[in-house]
């Protein structure tokens, strides 16, 4: 066991696969100079020099590029500096590595790591700030990865990293120092397996990415309110593990399902669809969404704080479905 | 690889396969067997041929929407692929790609692609994948002249030439962009010309000539090997079909099209070049359209004769269900 | 009142716009040598020859340049060809078009209109047949309009062109000729007014585009089960008329949300989240969803009427509703 | 517009303001009373005046990341600049953009922009608005060097070049990318040389001399006033601080940043050649100084004396909701 923060799991991992497969490569803006950003890729450039490229800020032609790398057997990991300019490469995420083992009747194979910093950081307003994990539910071909524990991240990413299939990871500023237990040696987390991170008796709180952190603390407060919440962390949003949910679901018989991107036609919005639709015998209140309104991310640093969700959220939507 | 008479017979037995898979592939659709969109490469298979030409098995070509000529000329069974045309099981893609997704990734033939200028970034991946290998593979982009206003043309070509990766980017250059005219919505006549803007060699040969296409192609091919870097090679070429299915062709007029065909079709003026050179006695002539004839005979019996691929199939192949995280 | 197609429909809305109010202009692939590959602007070019601009193969820059055109006051009617290849101008359309507005802390206005045929038509793949309306409908500032009939598809054109925000216009391929009446002189159709397309008492059906042309089918067929059902078609997904289609849930007690696109993390999660969460106490069955497999869609004609769903996926789905 | 005196000191205090309104807004920044990123002008404040002395208030102007100096140059007022900066409702867009969106529409600002290469595109399309209308309005883009690499950079300009629009594509180019050396991601020194690929003239100029800036964008915007289309205009240009807040600036020497400030700082730059010709004396140089000094003081004060907004702003400007389709 070590303590480690988020960024450094997910830096630590990159690391060991690439020390274990000469085919995993590093590709992105910054990459080399500061590590990116969240300096996740530091030290990348002193040890495997020829596997990393910085590029140009053309995230068309770096995701272009990653699903030609993969398409060639390589494992490209590649970073989107921030989630947001991910929609300048859609086509190439959605069209070209999502679709290609489809459409070439399972011949192809696409091995390709996207690694998304997402969501509220530092005040950067509403380019700086999405996190948009349903777009990526929605196509078929691709693994949506959200954790939200350094011990995730690392487990996660081993996977992430390994898997035939396109991933898009999502990486939540918010947490990225967040700390936690990380088991030492390898331990891979398979993909769609939800972990329970609190059990309990009286509701079931669904929480994803950041929101994890927030629903345990939630699950605190509600204890002098006399309710034992159960929280479950669904880990990969696609596949989505939705027998763990549901099965928590029915043994609490009441859900809310929290995400800090915005709630319509979110993440939680498939997640809530789906207790709705498989735990309909058992539910005893409605199944009740948190989330950010659907407004873009405002630049005010009180505005902004008003617009996540936060703590008291999970609260408040817990002891409306308790009451 | 120079051109003498075996290598001439072999390309132009590729370009008249080509021809013909095309002219049936066309026909069948008029009777049903093929749905889809159809977007016919007749009229510039040298352009194909003539690159194809240099390429090893292992070395990679990635396609446009256009694609059964490079399929072909870059060694893809006809069979599948007119299979793949009819939806069948048996298809280069089991029926789930169809015309424009054929694919046969045993040849490194990495896809036809829907999305205009979609195979240019990947392709540059490719590159990147044989060089950071140490191979010397050579990665072939084809792509029409409407991918050249597309930002992927501009991000792509560019990593290409940061990392001078051996990727060859071939340029269609058709004077088409689906209905319109390239001039209508262009603002350089010749592609080749934007080269300058990626530090790269642009370089512009006339696409009905294979004997041009051939030697143009084996020089950047050579470069891109020589681990010198891309090339942007564009061949000015003609299109004899409309641009898909159901084309009014009300943006060109019937002299055009037979003026090319009758003045500028490629196998003809190939044909020429051949016999001047006594490289082709008719009874080779003969002997070669046989076989292309019956080449794609067979594979419309092929085709034909192929079940529909099951239901069940629709679900497989969204993502490798087999695999396991801790294999 | 007059009997048109939904082509025709958005055809003469377009001309009535254009006649009406000189800032309306078009752009777009072909829209001058076709009308586009559905001839939906055909004429334009010959009435309003300086207002209708065909451009390169270049969606980035079609979009952006009308969400500039629409910031200087012009009221652009974008047309991306299919709807699959609105991925290469994700960027315009999340982050310029639609946050402008609040951005600019309300001093911005984005008047663009997005054309997207979409959807299966003729068999043309993965690439080609995708319709994606849940990814626009996470995002804030944007309208999704769905129109299923010809009386709606002119209606909501043209409040769609007159509406100060960027508006995505679903045009359906395999509803392009679907005919019906259309009233005579104009009439507006606000955005998120749902309309109930057929009355009943036994069970709700919300049905998004060609889906309720096949829900009505339903209907007929539903009738011989001795179950009346009542088809509500929300018109508009973004804002989405969630009054309108509880009511209806609470009236009937049962719903089935229907789209054609594929169901997870699609439009039909919002909805049925909605719905669940809303109608929890007169709920008599579990919302239940009917939509595209997660898969793309497949070439092979018989592959790919399989996973489209269909009036008898509608009749089950009720069935099981009912049962 | 030719350069005379009364211009030039106008510039000249243009300079002064923008430079000591970024000044002034790190300085709160470390304060805690700016919060997010902050991407400063200092150093290039040559490009931005020297381009917007030509402009109209009618004109468009479109920038990026880096954009005070396009504002303030373009006649933005500082207090409500400032008050954006702080968050706070009297800011130009009532504090939900920030440093990054800051906009002013009164006076076609149209706003920063925290996508590289996102305001080509608009701005091709304020291009369009203004000649489909028959005005003779000129849009300018400002953009980094960065951007020039993105596709929206390539379907822009060639989409203005196309339809001869009134865009003055203005690349500022600094020799950095965040935090990356220009030279290791970039094929062609000059951004210039890309104007080939779209058939407009490709000007490179010194951006540390606002004379030089002043002349060629004058030439650029006439051109496009007289609907001959656009130009794209380089210039090459230095920034002192940071890419944004908390750079290690390990990419660049501390000789490097002061070689530039000591000798090629535009200002003194400017000062100098204006002093050579008499259009400025001690007392008028003092003058202006102490003009941009106390306008900053009071647009610190203005931000810092005004509320933050009410939290129910933040659900307001989604959408026009006073709208009704039938009005
Ligand atoms: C990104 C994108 N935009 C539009 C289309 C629709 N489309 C398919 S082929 C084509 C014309 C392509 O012209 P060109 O690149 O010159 O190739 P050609 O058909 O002439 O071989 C268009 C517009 C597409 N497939 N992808
Ligand atoms: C599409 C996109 N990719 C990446 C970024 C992150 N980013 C912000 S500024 C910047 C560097 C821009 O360099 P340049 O265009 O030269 O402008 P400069 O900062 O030098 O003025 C980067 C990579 C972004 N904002 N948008
Ligand atoms: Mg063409
Ligand atoms: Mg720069």
């Amino acid at each position: 066991m070590s303590t480690l923060t988020i960024r450094d799991a997910i830096h630590d991992a990159l690391h060991e696969e690439m020390e274990r497969d000469e085919s995993v490569f590093v590709i992105g803006e910054d990459v080399v100079a500061h590590g990116g950003p969240y300096t996740v890729t530091e030290g990348i450039a002193e040890r495997f020099p020829d596997r990393i490229f910085e590029t140009p800020i053309a995230e068309a032609g770096i995701v272009g590029v990653g699903v030609g790398a993969a398409l060639a057997g390589m494992r490209p990991v590649v970073e989107i500096m921030y989630l947001d300019f991910i929609t300048c490469a859609m086509d190439e995420v959605v069209n070209q590595a999502a679709k290609m083992r489809y459409m070439t009747g399972g011949q192809a194979s696409v091995p390709i790591v996207i690694r998304l910093p997402c969501g509220l950081g530092r005040y950067i307003a509403a380019q700086h700030s999405q996190i948009m994990e349903s777009w990526f539910m929605h196509v078929p071909g691709l693994q949506v990865v959200a954790p939200s524990t350094p011990k995730d991240a690392k487990g996660l990413f081993k996977t992430a990293v390994r898997s035939p299939d396109p991933v898009l990871f999502f990486e939540y500023k918010s947490i990225y120092t967040a700390e936690g237990e990380v088991p030492d040696g390898e331990r891979l987390i398979p993909f769609g397996e939800a972990e329970v991170k609190r059990e309990g008796e009286d509701a079931t709180v669904v929480a994803v990415g950041p929101m994890v952190g927030k629903a345990l603390e939630a699950g605190v407060t509600l204890e002098d309110d006399g309710y034992d919440i159960e929280v479950v962390d669904p880990r990969t949003l696609s596949p989505l593990d939705t027998e763990t949910i549901c099965a928590s679901v029915r043994k609490t018989g009441r859900a809310v399902v929290c995400e800090e991107d915005s709630s319509f036609a979110g993440t939680g919005a498939e997640i809530a669809a789906t207790i709705a639709e498989n735990c309909f015998a058992d539910l005893r209140a409605p199944v009740t969404r948190v989330g950010m309104p659907h407004v873009p991310m405002p630049f005010a640093p009180p505005l902004a704080d008003s617009v996540v969700p936060q703590v008291a959220s999970v609260v408040g939507a817990v002891r409306r479905v308790m009451a | 690889m120079s051109l003498d008479a075996e290598l001439a017979r072999r390309m132009y037995l590729d370009m008249w396969r080509i021809r013909m898979f095309e002219e049936e592939a066309n026909r069948q659709t008029g009777l049903g067997n093929v749905a889809g969109a159809l977007h016919l490469y007749c009229g510039e298979e040298a352009v194909g041929v003539g690159v194809c030409a240099h390429l090893r098995d292992d070395d990679y070509v990635l396609g446009t929407h256009r694609s059964h000529g490079h399929c072909l000329a870059k060694g893809a069974p006809m069979n599948d692929m007119m299979a793949e045309l009819f939806g069948k099981e048996t298809g280069s893609c089991a029926g789930k790609g169809g015309s424009m997704h054929v694919a046969d990734l045993s040849k490194n033939i990495l896809g036809a692609n829907g999305i205009v200028a979609g195979g240019i970034g990947p392709a540059t991946g490719t590159g990147m994948a044989t060089k950071i290998r140490g191979t010397d593979q050579v990665s072939v982009c084809f792509f029409g002249d409407g991918a050249a206003a597309r930002g992927p043309f501009h991000e792509g070509i560019l990593m290409g030439s940061l990392w001078k990766l051996p990727v060859v980017y071939v340029c269609e250059n058709n004077g088409y962009q689906q209905w319109v005219r390239r001039e209508n919505v262009a603002v350089v006549d010749s592609v080749a010309t934007m080269a300058a803007s990626y530090d790269i060699p642009g370089v512009s040969v006339d696409g009905q000539d294979v004997v041009e296409v051939h030697e143009a192609a084996g020089e950047a091919i050579d470069r891109a090997r020589r681990g010198e870097g891309p090339t942007l090679l564009e061949a000015r070429t003609y299109r004899y079909f409309g641009h898909s299915m159901g084309d009014r062709e009300e943006y060109r007029t019937r002299e055009e099209v037979e003026d090319w065909r009758d003045n500028r079709d490629p196998i003809a003026l190939f044909r020429a070049y051949m016999a001047e050179r006594q490289w082709l006695t008719g009874r080779e002539d003969e002997e070669i359209r046989t076989a292309a004839k019956e080449a794609v005979t067979a594979a419309v019996e092929f085709a034909d004769a192929s079940a529909y691929p099951p239901l069940a199939a629709a679900h497989a192949d969204v993502l490798d269900t087999e695999w396991r995280a801790d294999a």
